[in-house]
This record gives structure tokens, C-alpha cells and sequence, in this order.
């Protein structure tokens, strides 16, 4: 088992899509096992800079998941959140990086079979993108 | 034109001083160097002699009003006044504060085109009359038309007129029409992912972290910056690439939905790096997502300040 | 005799030969400008320039260099101790250097190579380095290196120079170093005595264009407080934006900063060039700051360079007149102007 | 040629809380390589550049006196990445130290004059260094009256309380030792700022030389009360502060005019500072 497994840096959310991934294990539920989670209270804590520093570290895709829109906890949360990755998501594919690198999903407490499907879907996809190419932070290129 | 408008820019700065309406006036003076006028402040009104306008004045005012608490008279054409509006907006001004002057503009010119269009050599001298440039140099005099000269985002540029001030220094200027906007954004849009960041990392190849671009954006004014930031650190201090990178990145993302395309970054970049194919893009997905063009209106919240239940949902699985 | 004249024809075939004993760095077209880069077998050289946009400190003074390097890895005895990272000192050439360039070496110099610290970098890349000056036939408007005791054609900080006679150039060695350069240059023929007569007449021709004079006479005699307490530093200030164009495409300017940087378990110190224009530059752990405001940045710039660099060396001001910041400042602050207001300035 | 930035390797020997708050910890250093402790040869008042690998460097005032041999030590608060780093760090970790740096207190200056120490917070360290030197049996003789000012804003943040202690039970050293305000009933010192014990426990200035080291403020309302007490700016002697880097005098930051804190300084006397722009 040489194959390349790519590593997926995941922000979910603590009131859903971390419930849901969570359910997900409790059921049995099989998916793909490359995701790195780190739980957020609301997907609106997640700033620009983590996922750039998700790249910069290496990360070959970046999934951020939250509440459905409506039912964020702070209730508007994911609203404001959604804004700043359509906004993002346009600028780091405008300069390169591949569209598929970054996903997206709203995956409440209950939906632990959409979280795992999702997971496939997002794992499939940044494995036929094969590994990160570009906007990762190497040895410093000086003199 | 010009010529006119120097003298009523000075006239009025020195009837606002003298009635005490204001404490400063904030304007540009006429540079040491040809091409370049540098921002200035007048608070005596005998010395309102050295204000100058003409199509050089390139550094957005809005950067020397931030968090001021005395009164100001300022002068501003279409895009100093959209970012007037800005400030205002995000709480670094008020409105009652700033007694506005507005500057009908026809646009700056690029000192870049000009150096290439008279073949690098030397400039000395550079002067303006009826929409024409006379450029005098060692041995050499050549005309150019100011339209053919303008600097890019004066090019595309909607809104030439100021969109608030307290009264106006000449007639309105027609705006442009029949303009397209984001035709170098559509056509990097097209490429393939690898070509995009083929071009962007030529692009700022050659940035040396000075941050002019930074500075020069009447936008950026955050009490400590994220490249400034120590713990964490987001981002290395030296000239490695991804660095870089992540520099260009963030300081363009900081300004999305708040971008009025002044081209400050642009003409103070000492290294000709077009700033602006950063900040375009996030223009172009502002208008169309959120059908917003910055710095025109007081009464409404940034894009990024609020949200609508029915937002473009699309890349959301 | 050393002193050569070469076509110019032959120029780039001279240039190609003296690879094989200097690592040679040329000015070369980068867009609307030039900048020296090291010559390759793709680099196209072009010394149809006035000057370059980025000084050649960084030849001898990288942006970035690597000072320190070690391995934390847990199984590496040595973890945590830093060691000096391998460097190449390879004789290199800088060909085409403007003398305010090389003039500016010579001011940093004092700064890097005393007698209290050498700093092993700067000093070891400086002794590889032969500079070969290339004289200014036609100095721009923002010129004004003959008010800090240079000029177009100073062979002072030079190693070696070159004359620009049009078809052809002229070069004559200065040093013992620049000598060895000459004498290792393929091709050309013996220097004549109409080549030198054609030198000379471009000097004084050259001389003749400079028309800044930037008066610094003065400085030395005023008190360090009363200048510092001058009232014209807001005014001077005002439109500064506190980048660091001026002191990045400064000869002179020599600040840098210290940056550990971790990347797996490998773990760098490098240097890089600072700015006392950013806030950054001097605050404190504790949130003090002395140089907290944006006058005192600026005022400490031209007080350093006009100021305290000759109290301290006794040795002119530390600019070269290459006029860098003159041109490309993004607000126009003209160090020429505040020069004068300096020296002028009498304290009431 | 010998690199000026290449730190010496020290191994960690121990550590010691020093202050309630626990955001001040000593640090006693050994050298990796015996011959880097003689070149390591210092006088009080110098300071040095901890080095972290991967963190940094910071410059600290030694603490220890070169007449304690087989060590270094320095007392190090809490504030950023490096210190933070380092409060974490424990016995027997490898790290390396650069210097020693900057000037000292004029010792030579100070030969056959009283001397006294006003100190306030966790600037007291290069003032043990100071002490202890001067205490040393060889040293002592070569001073007259030694008076100390020490004071903190609570007996749980004073440093070094054993050797505080100790001094107090000497003849050859006065101590007045001080809290800004205290709860303990059996707090059996001084209660009060540093400048006005020192106003009320030295009485004259006669042949006498000042050291003041503390925070800012203290400084600034220490300074009037010695130059009452008749001291001469020639004769009160500051150590001062600034963000450093190199810690040679080359990185151009921690200037104050011509002079740089790092390598002309720390140690400046008030006379000198007052021929130099006003900006630390």
C-alpha cells in the first residue's frame, strides 16, 4: 500500500458537522482517512489566514464544514462566513490554486451519512488532483 | 483646465482656513521630481500657494485622515471621495468633521507609459495643457495625448466625479461610457490553474517586501498588520517566494469589498507590480455576488459586514 | 599596462570569457528597468542604463541570507546548536557599477568592518568582490553625488572602470584587484592615447551636467538636540507612508533584522533587510516604543543618514547621491530638500 | 575570523522560580565547551543574547557576577515568543548564549567611592551581578560604603530572596529593601515607592556614585531625588532598555543619536544622555 494519501485539513464546525463526523464514527460509517479535524466553534472563526496556513503547511486540500443556513448556533454566523469563502475561494483559484482543493459543506449533528459522503466526494476529488503543487512554505529560499 | 483648477483649489483652501471652517486642509503640492506631486497639509491660510492640482497627483489622500480628530478640508476626486466614504463607514472619520472639495477628474497619467513611450531617456521636465503632455527631456520634446496615457484603473474608471463633497471646484466631467472593466481579469479567469500561478508568481517575483502597497492604500491602516503579527506568525520576513505570496494574498483579501480601485498600490509599488490583478478579482466577484462597487454610498454596510439568507449558495456542497 | 580598449561589438563574447574566473553580475533589462543579476547563459547584459532600480548592495548584502542552521530532531546530539551555514565565496565581478554605488560600499563599510566587530558575511562576500564601475556619460536630474564628495566618473571606491566611448569601451584598472580583472579579460587592444583623451573629455563633460548641489556643510556644526528638536520634522513627515522604498533601494541603508524560521526540523536564523520606517523596527516586548510616531521614523532616517552617521565616522554623510529615493519615493519626500532645511536650520 | 552572531552552547544546570506571580524564572547556564566559558569573560552590568533555535534571541543583563564561577546566570520574565519558549524548557536542555555584550558600570570610576544601588521590579539583575562582585573579598576593599535601594511591588515579587536576606545580616552592605504596599503583618522592611525610600535612606551624595536600574517611571522619579541629594549627571549611571537585535551595534535599531544601546550602552551615565536626543 504505496499509494499517495493526501492530507486534508478539516475545520468543522462544534455544533454540527463535528457531531455529524462524530455520529458518523459511532455508526460505522466508512470514509476516506485523510482528514486532519480541527474543531471550530462556528465556521465564521474560520479566517482566510488558517487556511492559507493549512496550504502553506502542506495540506493538499482544505474542507471546512458548518451549519445549514439558518440554523448557525450564533444565528447568523455562517451567513457572514459564507460571504468570506465565496469571496476567498474566488481569489486563491484566480491566482492558481485548483479549484477542488478547497470544499465547503453544510453537514448538520444528524447528518452523519452526508458527512461521510461528503468526505468521499471531497477525498476523491483532491486525490484526482494528486498532490499539492503549489503556495507551500519550504526551507526559505535565501542566500 | 488644470491651471483653473489650481487656482480655485487655492482660493477656496484659503477662504476655508481664514473663516476657520477648518483647521487643515489636506492637498498635493507640485512634486521636486516630474510626474509626481507630494501629498500635503496647509493650516496657514497664506500658504495655500503651494496647493497644486494637475494629473499627477497619484497617492490617495484618504491615507491622512485616519483617525483625526481636528477639522479638515480635503480635496477629492471620484475615488479619493469613494474612499472618504469608506473611512466613514468603517469608523476612521466622520462625516462632520471634513469640509470636502470635490475635483471633477479626468484621470491621472502613468508615468510607466510615458518612460516607455519616450524610450526610457531621461525626463526633465513634464507639462500639461488642454489634454495634451509635453515631455522635455536632454534633447528631445514630445506630445502625447493625456487619454492615451492614462494610468489603467483611471482608464476603466465609473465614477470620475466625486460621489460626496461639500462643494465642487469645476463642472462635473462626463463619465466614461462603453467601459469594460475586468477584460484582464476575464482573460486570467480563462487560463489553466498552473498558467494563473505561473503568472502571479512571475508577477511578484520581483516584490521586495517594502510594502508600499500596503502603505499606500487608504484601506490598510489595522493597528499591528498580519505580517507584523508574532504570535502566531502567519508568514516569514524573508524574500522567499511563498512568503511573498502569502503577503500579496492577504493584503489583497483585506481589502475585498472595500477596493474602490484608486491605483495607490500600483503607482507606489517601486518594483511595477500590477497590484490591481489581485484586487480586480475580488472587484469583480464583489459586483457580482454582491452587486457591490465600494465607497458609494454612506448609508449602506460593506459586503463583507452583512449577508442575505439567499447568498449564492453554489459552492457549497 | 592593464588598461584595454574593447569593441563593443566584442563586448558580450569579453563578458562570457570572465565567467570562467569571476561569478559576474551585469545590469540587465527586468521590464521598464534594470537591475544587476548574475550572468548566465540566458542573461542578456545591458548597460544602456542609467541606473539600476534596486542598488547592488545585495551582491555583497543579500535581502535574505542564512546565517545559522541546525537540525531538532530529537535523535541529533547537537539539537538546538546553531552552526554557520555553508557559504560560497567565489571571487565575483560586479560589472557596470555606477561609482555612486561603489562609493556607497565603502560607507556601509564602516558599519560592517571596524575594528570593534567584523561581520564575517558582509566582510568576506565584500574582499571576493572586484567592482568594475561603469562612469556616467549622462547623470540624471536627481543626481547629486558631487555634493558627497563623489562624481560620474569617481574612481575612488572602484576597483576598475570602464569609459564609455561609444563604439568602444575603455578600462582601466585602479587596484591590484581590479588590475587582476583587467589583465584577465579576453581580447581588446592596449589603451591609446586617443581613448584617454576621449575618457577625459566625457568627465568634464559629465561634471558639467550635475546641477543638484545638496549643501551638507553645516551639519557638523550644529548640536545633535537642536536638530532632533527642530520644528520642521512634522511638516517634513506628513505625507510619509512609512514604507521602505527608500531605505530598500538605498546604497547606504545597512539595517536588518534577525528571523529564526522552522520548516519540519530543519531550523534556519536569517537575516533580512529592515526599515526604520516600519513602527516594528523598535518596539519593545513590553509595548514601549520609542519611535512610536511617524516623524520620529522619518526624522531618524535623515538624522541617521545626515546626522549621526558623521558624528559618529567623521567620514561625510551616509548617502551617496545616487538620488534612488528621490525618484521612486511613492510621496515624493526629497532627501536634497531636507538636506537644506537641516543645514540652514539655526535654532532660536 | 571570529562571528560576532554564532551563540556559545549551554547546557540548562537548573532552574528557579524566582518571583509569586511565577512569570520570573533564573536560569543558571553551563557551557557545552569549557573554552567558550573563558572566552564568555564578562564584567557586571553586560548583558547577553539568549539564543533558541527556531525562536530567536533576546537580549538579557547577566545576573550572575563573574567572581561565581562554572556558570551564568539570568533571571528571565515572561513576555514574548523567545521567553515564553524558554519558561518551558527545562534541566539538561541544549540552547546557546552570545556575548557578553555592551558596557558595564564603571568599576573602575567607582574605586574608593560609596556606591549606591537603587533598583526597582526585575531590573535588579545586572545590580546582583554588581553586588556580588563588589562583596567578594578581593572587590570589597576597593569600595567604601555600599547602600542598596531595592524595591518591588510586593515582598512575593522581590528576586533573589535568600541573598536579599543574607545582605541584610551583613555590616559591609546597607540594605533597604521595599514593597509598594503589602498585606504580610510581618513585613519587618520598608513600605513604599523605590523613590521615596531613596529620598528618606541616603542622605548624601558625598563621593558617592549612583546606580539606578528599574522601570521607566522609577527612573524618572528616582533621578530628581538623587540630583536633590546633590548628585552630579557625571556621577548617576542608568542602564538602559531598547529592542535589540544583533546586540554589536549593527543592526542600526536600538540607537538613541550616534550611540547604540547595545554596544555603547546599556550603561550610560546621565551626563552622557543629556548631550543626546531624548528618544528610549
Amino acid at each position: 500500500m504505496n499509494e499517495w494519501q493526501p492530507k486534508i485539513t478539516t475545520f468543522l464546525c462544534n455544533w454540527c458537522s463535528y457531531g455529524a463526523a462524530d455520529l458518523a464514527g459511532v455508526s460505522r460509517f466508512q470514509y476516506p482517512p485523510y482528514f486532519r479535524i480541527i474543531r471550530v466553534p462556528c465556521s465564521a472563526r474560520i479566517s482566510p489566514k488558517f487556511i492559507l496556513a493549512a496550504l502553506r503547511h502542506g495540506a493538499d486540500g482544505v474542507w471546512i464544514s458548518g451549519c445549514h443556513p439558518g440554523d448557525c448556533h450564533y444565528l447568523e454566523g455562517n451567513y457572514y462566513a459564507r460571504r468570506k469563502f465565496a469571496m476567498l475561494k474566488g481569489l486563491l483559484e484566480h491566482i492558481g490554486i485548483e479549484p477542488g482543493r478547497l470544499n465547503f459543506s453544510w453537514i448538520s449533528s444528524a447528518e452523519a451519512t452526508k458527512f461521510a459522503e461528503t468526505a468521499k466526494i471531497v477525498a476523491d476529488e483532491i486525490k484526482a488532483l494528486g498532490p499539492a503543487k503549489h503556495f507551500i512554505k519550504k526551507r526559505a529560499e535565501v542566500a | 483646465m488644470m491651471a483653473e483648477y489650481t487656482e480655485k483649489i487655492r482660493e477656496t483652501a484659503k477662504r476655508l482656513l481664514k473663516d476657520g471652517k477648518v483647521d487643515i486642509f489636506i492637498g498635493y503640492r507640485k512634486g521636486s521630481v516630474p510626474m509626481m506631486n507630494e501629498p500635503v497639509s496647509v493650516s496657514d491660510p497664506e500658504k495655500t500657494g503651494l496647493l497644486h492640482w494637475d494629473s499627477n497627483c497619484g497617492l490617495n489622500l484618504c491615507n491622512y485622515l485616519t483617525k483625526r480628530t481636528d477639522r479638515i478640508g480635503i480635496l477629492a476626486n471620484g475615488c479619493i471621495s469613494r474612499n472618504i466614504v469608506t473611512h466613514i463607514i468603517e469608523n476612521q472619520i466622520k462625516r462632520e468633521q471634513l469640509y470636502i472639495v470635490g475635483v471633477p477628474c479626468t484621470g491621472m497619467i502613468d508615468p510607466k507609459m510615458i518612460r516607455r513611450a519616450v524610450k526610457f531617456k531621461e525626463i526633465h521636465a513634464v507639462e500639461e495643457k488642454d489634454g495634451r503632455f509635453i515631455v522635455k527631456g536632454d534633447g528631445f520634446e514630445e506630445t502625447f495625448e493625456k487619454n492615451e496615457f492614462l494610468q489603467k484603473n483611471c482608464a476603466t474608471c465609473l465614477h470620475r466625479n466625486p460621489v460626496i463633497y461639500d462643494e465642487l471646484i469645476g463642472e462635473k466631467v462626463p463619465e466614461q461610457e462603453g467601459i469594460e472593466p475586468f477584460r484582464d481579469v476575464k482573460k486570467i479567469e480563462a487560463m489553466e490553474s498552473d498558467d494563473k500561478w505561473g503568472f502571479f508568481t512571475r508577477m511578484i517575483s520581483s516584490c521586495i517586501r517594502c510594502y508600499a502597497c500596503r502603505n499606500a492604500c487608504p484601506l490598510c491602516y489595522c493597528a499591528t498588520c498580519f505580517v507584523d503579527e508574532a504570535q502566531p506568525q502567519w508568514l516569514g520576513k524573508s524574500s522567499d517566494p511563498t512568503d511573498t505570496m502569502t503577503f500579496h494574498i492577504l493584503r489583497a483579501f483585506h481589502c475585498a469589498g472595500r477596493c474602490t480601485d484608486c491605483g495607490a498600490c500600483e503607482r507606489a509599488c517601486p518594483m511595477g507590480i500590477n497590484l490591481r490583478q489581485f484586487t480586480k478579482k475580488l472587484n469583480k466577484d464583489a459586483l457580482e455576488l454582491f452587486s457591490w462597487e465600494a465607497g458609494l454610498k454612506e448609508d449602506q454596510r460593506p459586503p463583507m459586514d452583512v449577508y442575505k439568507t439567499d447568498d449564492n449558495n453554489d459552492f457549497i456542497r | 599596462m592593464t588598461d584595454k580598449v574593447i569593441n563593443k561589438k566584442d563586448w558580450a563574447g569579453v563578458l562570457k570569457g570572465i565567467r570562467n574566473f569571476y561569478r559576474v553580475f551585469v545590469p540587465a533589462r527586468e521590464g521598464d528597468f534594470h537591475n544587476f543579476r548574475a550572468l548566465e547563459d540566458e542573461t542578456m547584459p545591458n548597460f544602456d542604463f542609467f541606473n539600476t532600480r534596486l542598488s547592488p548592495k545585495s551582491v555583497v548584502y543579500p535581502q535574505s541570507e542564512r546565517m545559522f542552521e541546525c537540525l531538532n530532531d530529537p535523535e541529533n546530539p547537537e539539537k538546538g546548536i546553531l552552526k554557520e551555514a555553508a557559504k560560497d565565496y567565489t571571487p565575483q565581478a560586479v560589472i557596470g557599477i555606477r561609482p555612486c554605488d561603489a562609493q556607497a560600499f565603502q560607507i556601509v563599510k564602516r558599519n560592517f568592518d571596524n575594528p570593534e566587530y567584523r561581520d564575517p558575511w558582509w566582510v568576506k562576500r565584500f574582499e571576493s568582490t572586484v567592482l568594475v564601475g561603469l562612469g556616467c556619460n549622462s547623470p540624471c536630474p536627481t543626481c547629486f553625488c558631487t555634493s558627497v564628495g563623489g562624481g560620474p566618473f569617481q574612481e575612488e571606491c572602484l576597483d576598475a572602470i570602464l569609459y564609455d566611448l561609444g563604439d568602444r569601451y575603455l578600462v582601466k584598472g585602479l587596484t591590484e584587484k581590479g588590475k587582476e580583472f583587467s589583465s584577465k579579460l579576453q581580447g581588446g587592444a592596449p589603451a591609446d592615447e586617443k581613448a584617454g583623451k576621449e575618457a577625459k573629455a566625457l568627465v568634464s563633460a559629465a561634471s558639467e551636467k550635475i546641477k543638484a548641489k545638496v549643501p551638507i556643510d553645516k551639519l557638523g556644526g550644529k548640536a545633535v538636540t537642536a536638530l532632533f528638536n527642530a520644528p520642521f520634522w512634522d511638516e517634513v513627515a506628513f505625507s510619509c507612508i512609512n514604507c521602505g522604498t527608500c531605505t530598500f533601494l538605498c546604497p547606504t541603508c545597512w539595517c536588518f533584522d534577525i528571523q529564526d524560521e522552522v520548516c519540519g526540523k530543519q531550523v534556519d536564523r536569517i537575516r533580512n533587510w529592515d526599515t526604520c520606517m516600519s513602527p516594528l523596527f523598535t518596539l519593545e516586548g513590553s509595548g514601549h516604543n520609542p519611535r512610536d510616531k511617524k516623524f520620529q521614523r522619518v526624522r531618524q532616517r535623515f538624522m541617521h543618514k545626515l546626522k549621526y552617521y558623521p558624528d559618529k565616522f567623521k567620514n561625510g554623510i551616509q548617502c551617496s547621491g545616487c538620488g534612488r529615493c528621490v525618484r521612486y519615493c511613492p510621496v515624493n519626500i526629497d532627501i536634497r530638500t531636507v538636506a537644506g532645511l537641516m543645514n540652514e536650520y539655526k535654532e532660536k | 575570523m571570529k562571528n560576532p552572531y554564532l551563540p556559545y552552547p549551554v547546557r540548562i544546570d537548573e532552574i528557579i522560580t524566582e518571583t509569586e506571580d511565577k512569570n520570573l524564572k533564573s536560569f543558571k547556564f553551563v557551557f557545552l565547551n569549557p573554552d567558550d566559558e573563558k572566552n564568555f569573560s564578562y564584567m557586571p552590568g553586560q548583558f547577553a543574547e539568549l539564543s533558541v533555535a527556531g525562536k530567536g534571541e533576546i537580549p538579557i543583563g547577566i545576573a550572575s557576577s563573574p567572581t561565581e564561577k562554572g556558570f551564568v546566570k539570568f533571571t528571565i520574565n515572561k513576555v514574548g515568543a523567545v521567553t515564553g519558549h524558554l519558561h518551558n524548557m527545562s534541566v539538561g536542555d541544549t540552547m546557546g548564549i552570545r556575548g557578553p555584550l555592551g558596557n558595564w558600570y564603571p568599576w573602575e570610576e567607582m574605586e574608593g567611592k560609596n556606591v549606591v544601588i537603587v533598583g526597582g521590579g526585575f531590573a535588579f539583575t545586572t545590580l546582583r551581578s554588581g553586588i556580588i562582585y563588589m562583596l567578594h573579598p578581593d572587590n570589597r576593599p576597593r569600595f567604601k560604603d555600599i547602600t542598596v535601594v531595592y524595591g518591588a511591588r510586593t515582598s512575593g515579587m522581590l528576586l533573589y530572596k535568600d541573598e536579599l536576606a543574607a545582605w541584610e545580616k551583613r555590616d559591609d552592605i546597607k540594605m533597604h529593601i521595599t514593597v509598594d504596599g503589602t498585606t504580610d503583618p510581618d513585613w519587618k522592611y520598608n513600605i513604599g515607592f523605590v523613590p521615596a525610600i531613596t529620598e528618606k535612606k541616603i542622605t548624601s551624595a558625598d563621593n558617592a556614585i549612583a546606580i539606578v536600574c528599574g522601570p521607566p517611571i522609577m527612573i524618572k522619579f528616582t533621578q530628581p531625588v538623587l540630583e536633590k541629594l546633590g548628585f552630579p549627571p557625571e556621577r548617576i549611571i542608568l542602564s538602559l532598555e531598547m529592542r535589540m537585535k544583533c546586540g554589536i551595534g549593527k543592526c542600526g535599531r536600538c540607537n538613541i543619536g550616534e550611540k547604540y544601546v547595545c554596544k555603547d550602552g546599556p550603561v550610560f551615565s546621565l551626563a552622557q544622555l543629556k548631550q543626546l536626543p531624548p528618544e528610549y
